[in-house]
């Protein structure tokens, strides 16, 4: 028999029938009888004191049910990072002070959207404007204005990462490198806006229908900012149209429509546009990044020094997490005998900068991989070699940070380096640039408090041999609840159609801390193992008296057949079993609990995934357009689950974060963002795509179920870095500042001519 | 050092006051650590901890 | 605002209803027939998440009055799968991963099918070109241009 | 949201005419719709009276006579025109600029008369139109009239239509023996509008040598589509060669009066129009050259 039966075979998404007839149900499309609408005020200032909100006229409109406005909540500062209550601090309603453009300062209820919108401009708010700070290295600055009282120079968040002794390191580097890097800012832009319908009844319960990538954090937040016992409230999201970091944190649509519904008992339906999505809803930390670096001659890593100056936008968010991983995955994935960070998250007048999809990694790797490109350039040694020469190795160990198992960089390095030579002699105007990369695989850290197990999982058996499999994990589009379904069907021996899922509803779900930091295959995945391998065992406990196996025999079940593994021959139909064992156990079905909590793992996370992109790129010398010919990604992300999923995550994520390198932005006049609709934000299309080339370099992770880490995020971190790298070998020029447009191109190769004629 | 690494990593008002109230500026530390190179911030930090630690002997 | 009749014929089903005349097509699907597979992703018809077929055509319906659409008819993603049958391009999609939050994939699945019923053996260019307007945050495109690739190549037959 | 309106709906063009002057004071126009009705969504336009014209069929044509040239009929579709064999045939750079123009969604519904009407600078048939010497045919209930559609774009959002005045149709006269047109614009997600365009129209003489007559015109570098009259001198007697090239290009640019905004600098802009300018009058002359050799059109 072979290894696995469902375990790295291509299995169709679970979901995947309801999505392509246009059944699935997302929060987007549901419809309850007797349901408001509502829409929320936001503030056109980026710093202003509320001194009064007059509502009368609002309320006085034909069709206009209620209006909420922060005086009426319990005024919470909540936060997710609930441990540290300073870094608690927004009230999503403000009260008495507006800190960016489009912070929500009142919502309405009415019969129609329409309605509740022309209310939202009989809303009388009087301000008074404050002066603003936008940029992070002017908050910091002496006598810059203030956000919060708490936050002198509106510093919010430092962190500093240190091991070796860096200073020394310096001296002994034959050469060294001084660099600053700007990673711009980038937006979600999921096609499911924000939205939710909340729903409170006389028993005093309150369901949320909702898009989140966590259900168990938005019912826990919830319960705090409404005064409601957790469990009081129930928050369902069966289908979530895309995350990538927007959707753990409680929204405005949450909040705003909650509050409303209490009010009024009435199901309320709050749907963001797609410009209050891209004012208001968070986005990717921009950072100013200096690097210096020390080598020796043969390139060997000696010294790093980094310090990063985020723009943390108006509160803390998630972006202290963003500013704990930027700096650590600076160092990854190489081997830094000596390595310095300070990383600062200053408070600006701007909309909060939180989780994207990469967390800080994507920042840190565009400078990093750019700036070894540059130094293997001053010292003419070839970039694969300089990589290979540092890469990380299976036991290595980060000092006091982590300890890396499975990694497969070398591997990947090696097979980039095939591809690159079988592209032969590039036309001109070409280059290919790589990046190495490594990522988490769910992170270790518990700054929300939960007394839970990170992760859990329940299975039932019924009579018919079909097992009810309970998550808590989220599915948003990267396919968890068909990783779980294949991971509970190879460890119990069973087929994928034997299992039906139930995830994306706190009523019947345990808790898992949702789906982001890549967390979701590795955490949630050994909670489904462990729950399927106690229910095998009550299984087995039956059939091994029918079976009465010589001790030296040892059972297992394998598309359910239940056999001896010596002689698979021998053995019974796992329905057989089924019905039988459930009639043993009085009538009860075959019952199962599982879970997962990282110990002992490090600062960061139980395990790493690794890879090297290639990104082949054109720049016309003439307007410094950058075309993508070939993007590349040789990818280590243990054992391979479902290899239509990886794929699928591999190619999306490089169309992602390629918009990161080199079109997407968010230019902001006064804290005021310039392009928040889809025809100015520019998203790749299906004409930017360039051909796409996956290659699995496979590890055993002993960590994961079955081998299996991250590949989802990780492959967000490369592509600006590669990107950049592309540009510098196509064209000679080294652009250092997000995203790499034409006319950054253009003016660098202008900048490089008069140089030459000089 | 591990100590000045917990202090300044908190960050909250109790450390903050803490730093303060022995003569040092907590915010300039901060910014001497970033704004000029040699883990000064640090190395001023861990110095006074010292101190104070032998004090408590 | 005065309402005014509406007649439509949406997956061959005729419908007469009164609606406003600033109403949008998708909205009439959406809200008055209950057509949810229709989606909406944005508000300056930049996204094609609400592409249906008018007339055959792809057209987003989010950019379409419905009083425009008066007499004519409507084909969304819920009439697609004819008598409990997926069509070719909905199989496909499934072989190739060609969706994963899904929320783009009923436009895409609409530009998809109008292109191989106007040009069943499209070139790559024409495939990407009939794709373009349809903004997908989760796939790269490219399972997706696989997947109607694999039906021009005739891997995938209408099913009897 | 879209503030209420009064909808009506024209059959012919004589309906519409009436309702237009009905309706004089407070109107708009919605054909295909795909640029109003955003403007709209966004209460930017909010007019008391819609006035639908997209079923006016006797405005759907594609028509072409060998002395008169080609007319467009305003409620034509995009698609229509990018389809059309007889343009196919005499006028292939339209196909060339119809097939890189938004999406396939949007060429489905939005019309030729509509987008010319809508008077962006920006978009992407001006240009063309211009370079091919275009004429378009406006009514009032009292009158017709023809003008040049250089003469129609008066300023952003802003063109000759008076009020009561319909656009009805797109006259393109024969294109010259020995002539061919060149257009391309700069994006950098393609279909989207150009940040610059261009396009070129080159005549040369029977020998397919020297250049006898040239029409450049500019999308997105100023506040309508603009010729750039004093770069089109610089061609008339001359032959091709990089030195002319380069200075037409940077005439070209000079007469270029663009604006900066997110998605690019005024300078950058003004680079652009210097190297577009090149490309195209390049890419028409040597497609001008074939066509000589061939003899005749």
């Amino acid at each position: 028999m072979k290894k696995y039966t469902v375990i790295n075979t291509p299995v169709h998404n679970i979901d995947g029938i309801a999505k392509i007839t246009g059944r699935a149900e997302y929060a987007f499309d549901i419809q309850l009888p007797h349901m408001l609408h509502g829409k929320i005020l936001r503030s056109s200032y980026p710093h202003a004191k509320i001194l009064n909100i007059n509502t009368r006229k609002a309320e006085g409109l034909s069709g206009v049910k209620a209006v909420v406005t922060g005086k009426e909540t319990l005024g919470v500062k909540q936060g997710i990072w609930r441990r540290f209550k300073e870094l608690c601090d927004e009230e999503i309603l403000a009260r008495s002070k507006v800190r960016y453009i489009g912070e929500p300062v009142a919502a309405v209820a009415a019969v129609d959207e329409d309605t509740a919108e022309e209310a939202l401009d009989l809303i009388e708010v009087e301000y008074e404007p404050l002066p603003g700070v936008f940029e992070p290295l002017e908050a910091i600055k002496e006598g810059a204005p203030q956000l919060h009282d708490h936050a002198e120079r509106n510093i919010n968040v430092t962190r500093h990462i240190e091991w070796g002794d860096v200073d020394e390191g310096f001296k002994e580097a034959d050469h060294i490198r001084e660099d600053w890097f700007r990673c711009s800012s980038q937006h979600h832009v999921c096609m499911e806006t924000h939205n939710a319908v909340a729903s409170y009844s006389l028993d005093k319960k309150l369901t949320v229908w909702t898009s989140t990538q966590s259900h168990y954090y938005i019912q826990v937040l919830l319960s705090w900012v409404l005064g409601l016992r957790e469990n009081d409230i129930r928050v369902i999201s069966r289908y979530t149209g895309g995350g990538f970091g927007s959707k753990f944190e409680l929204d405005s649509a949450q909040f705003c429509s909650s509050l409303l519904s209490m009010k009024l008992f009435r199901p309320v339906k709050i749907t963001l546009t797609r410009e209050e999505e891209f004012m208001a809803t968070k986005r990717r930390t921009p950072m100013f990044y200096y690097l210096r670096t020390g080598v020796k001659k043969d390139g060997t890593f000696i010294a790093k020094e980094g310090r990063v100056f985020t723009e943390g936008g108006a509160y803390t968010s998630m972006g202290a997490t963003a500013l704990y991983l930027t700096g650590f995955f600076q160092a990854f994935p190489y081997v830094w005998p000596s390595y310095r960070y300070d990383g600062y998250r200053v408070y600006t007048n701007t909309a909060p900068t939180s989780a994207m999809r990469g967390f800080g990694a994507p920042q840190a790797t565009f400078c990093a991989e750019t700036q070894i490109d540059l130094i293997a350039n001053d010292l003419g040694i070839d970039p694969v070699e300089i990589r290979r020469k540092n890469a990380m190795y299976p036991g290595y160990e980060v000092p006091g940070q982590a300890t890396i198992q499975s990694c497969g960089l070398t591997q990947c390095l090696d097979k980039i380096e095939d591809w690159i030579q079988s592209r032969g002699k590039l036309p001109p105007n070409r280059g290919i640039g790589i990046a190495a990369y490594g990522f988490m695989s769910g992170g270790i850290f518990n700054w929300f408090d939960t007394p839970y197990a990170f992760s859990s999982a329940v299975i039932q058996i019924n009579i018919d041999g079909k097992v009810d499999l309970y998550v808590g994990s989220q599915d948003m589009g990267q396919g968890s609840n068909t990783t779980m379904t294949m991971i509970c069907a190879e460890e119990l021996g069973v087929r994928v159609e034997d299992i039906r899922l139930h995830m994306g509803d706190t009523e019947n779900c345990p808790v898992d801390l949702g789906a982001w930091g890549s967390r979701e295959t590795l955490m949630q995945g050994n909670a489904v193992k462990m729950a399927a391998a106690k229910a095998k065992q009550q299984i087995i406990e039956y059939a091994a008296a029918k079976l009465s196996p010589n001790i030296v025999y040892d059972l297992d079940i394998k598309d359910q057949w239940i056999h001896l593994i010596a002689r698979p021959e021998r053995g019974l139909s796992y329905f057989d079993v089924v019905k039988e064992a459930i009639r043993g156990k009085g009538g009860q079905p075959i019952i199962a609990r599982g879970h997962y909590t990282p110990h002992r793992k490090g600062m960061i996370s139980p395990a790493y995934s690794f890879g090297v992109q290639a990104v082949e790129a054109e720049v016309d010398p003439d307007t410094g357009k950058i075309t993508l010919k070939n993007c590349v990604t040789a990818h280590d992300c243990g054992q391979v689950i479902n290899p239509i999923g990886v794929e699928g995550q591999l190619e999306g994520a490089m169309a992602m974060a390629a918009g990161y390198g080199f079109t997407e932005d968010l230019p902001m006049d006064e804290g005021k963002i310039l392009n928040p609709n889809l025809v100015d934000y520019k998203v790749l299309r299906a004409t930017e795509m360039p051909e796409t080339k996956v290659i699995e370099v496979e590890t055993y992770e002993p960590e994961g179920p079955f081998g299996a880490k991250e590949a989802g995020e990780g492959l967000t971190n490369p592509t600006a870095g590669a990107l950049s790298n592309a540009v510098f070998h196509a064209a000679g020029v080294s652009i250092k500042n997000l995203p790499i447009t034409p006319e950054k191109v253009l003016e660098a190769l202008r900048e490089k001519k008069k140089k030459k004629s000089k | 050092m591990d100590l000045a690494r917990h202090v300044f990593g908190t960050g909250d008002q109790a450390h903050k006051d803490w730093v303060n109230s022995k003569g040092l500026n907590f915010i300039e530390l901060l910014l001497i650590q970033t704004m000029e190179p040699g883990n000064k911030g640090y190395k001023t930090l861990a110095e006074l901890l010292e101190k104070e630690a032998e004090k408590v002997d | 605002m005065e309402k005014r009749l509406l007649h439509i014929t949406v997956n061959n089903e005729t419908h007469e209803l009164y609606v406003e005349p600033k109403r949008l097509l998708v909205e009439v699907l959406r809200d008055e027939l209950g057509l949810t597979g229709t989606k909406r992703g944005c508000n300056t018809g930049a996204c094609s998440a609400c592409t249906v077929l008018l007339n055959g055509l792809p057209v987003k319906s989010c950019s379409v009055l419905a009083m425009q659409a008066d007499g004519t008819e409507i084909t969304t993603v819920e009439g697609l799968a004819d008598g409990g049958k997926l069509s070719p391009i909905q199989r496909s999609f499934l072989d190739h991963g060609a969706y994963q939050c899904g929320f783009c994939t009923s436009g895409m699945l609409m530009s998809a099918t109008a292109l191989l019923k106007e040009s069943p053996k499209p070139a790559k260019e024409q495939i990407i070109e009939a794709i373009h307007g349809n903004i997908c945050r989760c796939t790269g495109y490219n399972s997706i241009i696989r997947a109607i690739k694999a039906v021009a190549e005739g891997k995938y037959k209408e099913e009897e | 949201m879209i503030q209420d309106f009064v909808y009506s709906r024209a059959k012919t063009v004589k309906e519409a005419l009436d309702l237009l002057e009905k309706y004089k004071d407070d109107y708009k126009i919605i054909c295909g719709g795909q640029s109003l009705l955003i403007l709209m969504r966004q209460g930017l336009v909010a007019p008391a009276n819609l006035i639908d014209i997209k079923g006016v069929e006797e405005l759907n044509y594609i028509k072409f006579k060998p002395k008169g040239g080609l007319k467009i009929g305003a409620v034509t579709t995009h698609s229509e025109i990018q389809k059309s064999s007889l343009i196919k045939k005499h006028y292939p750079v339209l196909i060339d600029m119809e097939e890189n123009l938004a999406s396939v969604q949007t060429r489905n519904w939005g019309t030729i008369g509509g987008n010319l009407s809508h008077g962006d600078p920006a978009g992407d048939p001006g240009p063309v139109f211009i370079a091919l010497n275009a004429t378009v045919k406006m009514a009032n209930k009292e009158r017709e009239r023809s003008i040049p559609l250089e003469e129609f774009f008066i300023d952003y959002f802003e063109t000759a239509l008076e009020e009561g005045e319909l656009l009805l149709e797109v006259q393109l006269p024969v294109v010259p023996p020995k002539t061919a047109t060149a257009y391309e614009k700069f994006n950098i997600i393609k279909n989207d509008q150009g940040i610059v365009s261009v396009a070129a129209s080159i005549t040369l003489d029977s020998r397919g040598s020297t250049c006898t007559d040239a029409r450049i015109a500019l999308g997105a570098a100023a506040s309508t589509p603009i010729r750039a009259r004093k770069a089109e001198k610089l061609l008339i007697g001359q032959r091709l060669d990089d030195g002319l090239l380069e200075k037409i290009g940077k005439k070209a640019s000079q007469e270029a009066d663009p604006v900066a905004d997110i998605h690019a600098s005024e300078e950058y802009r003004k680079y652009l129009v210097k190297a577009l300018t090149k490309r195209m009058v390049k890419k028409a002359w040597e497609r001008a050259k074939i066509i000589a050799r061939k003899g005749g059109l």
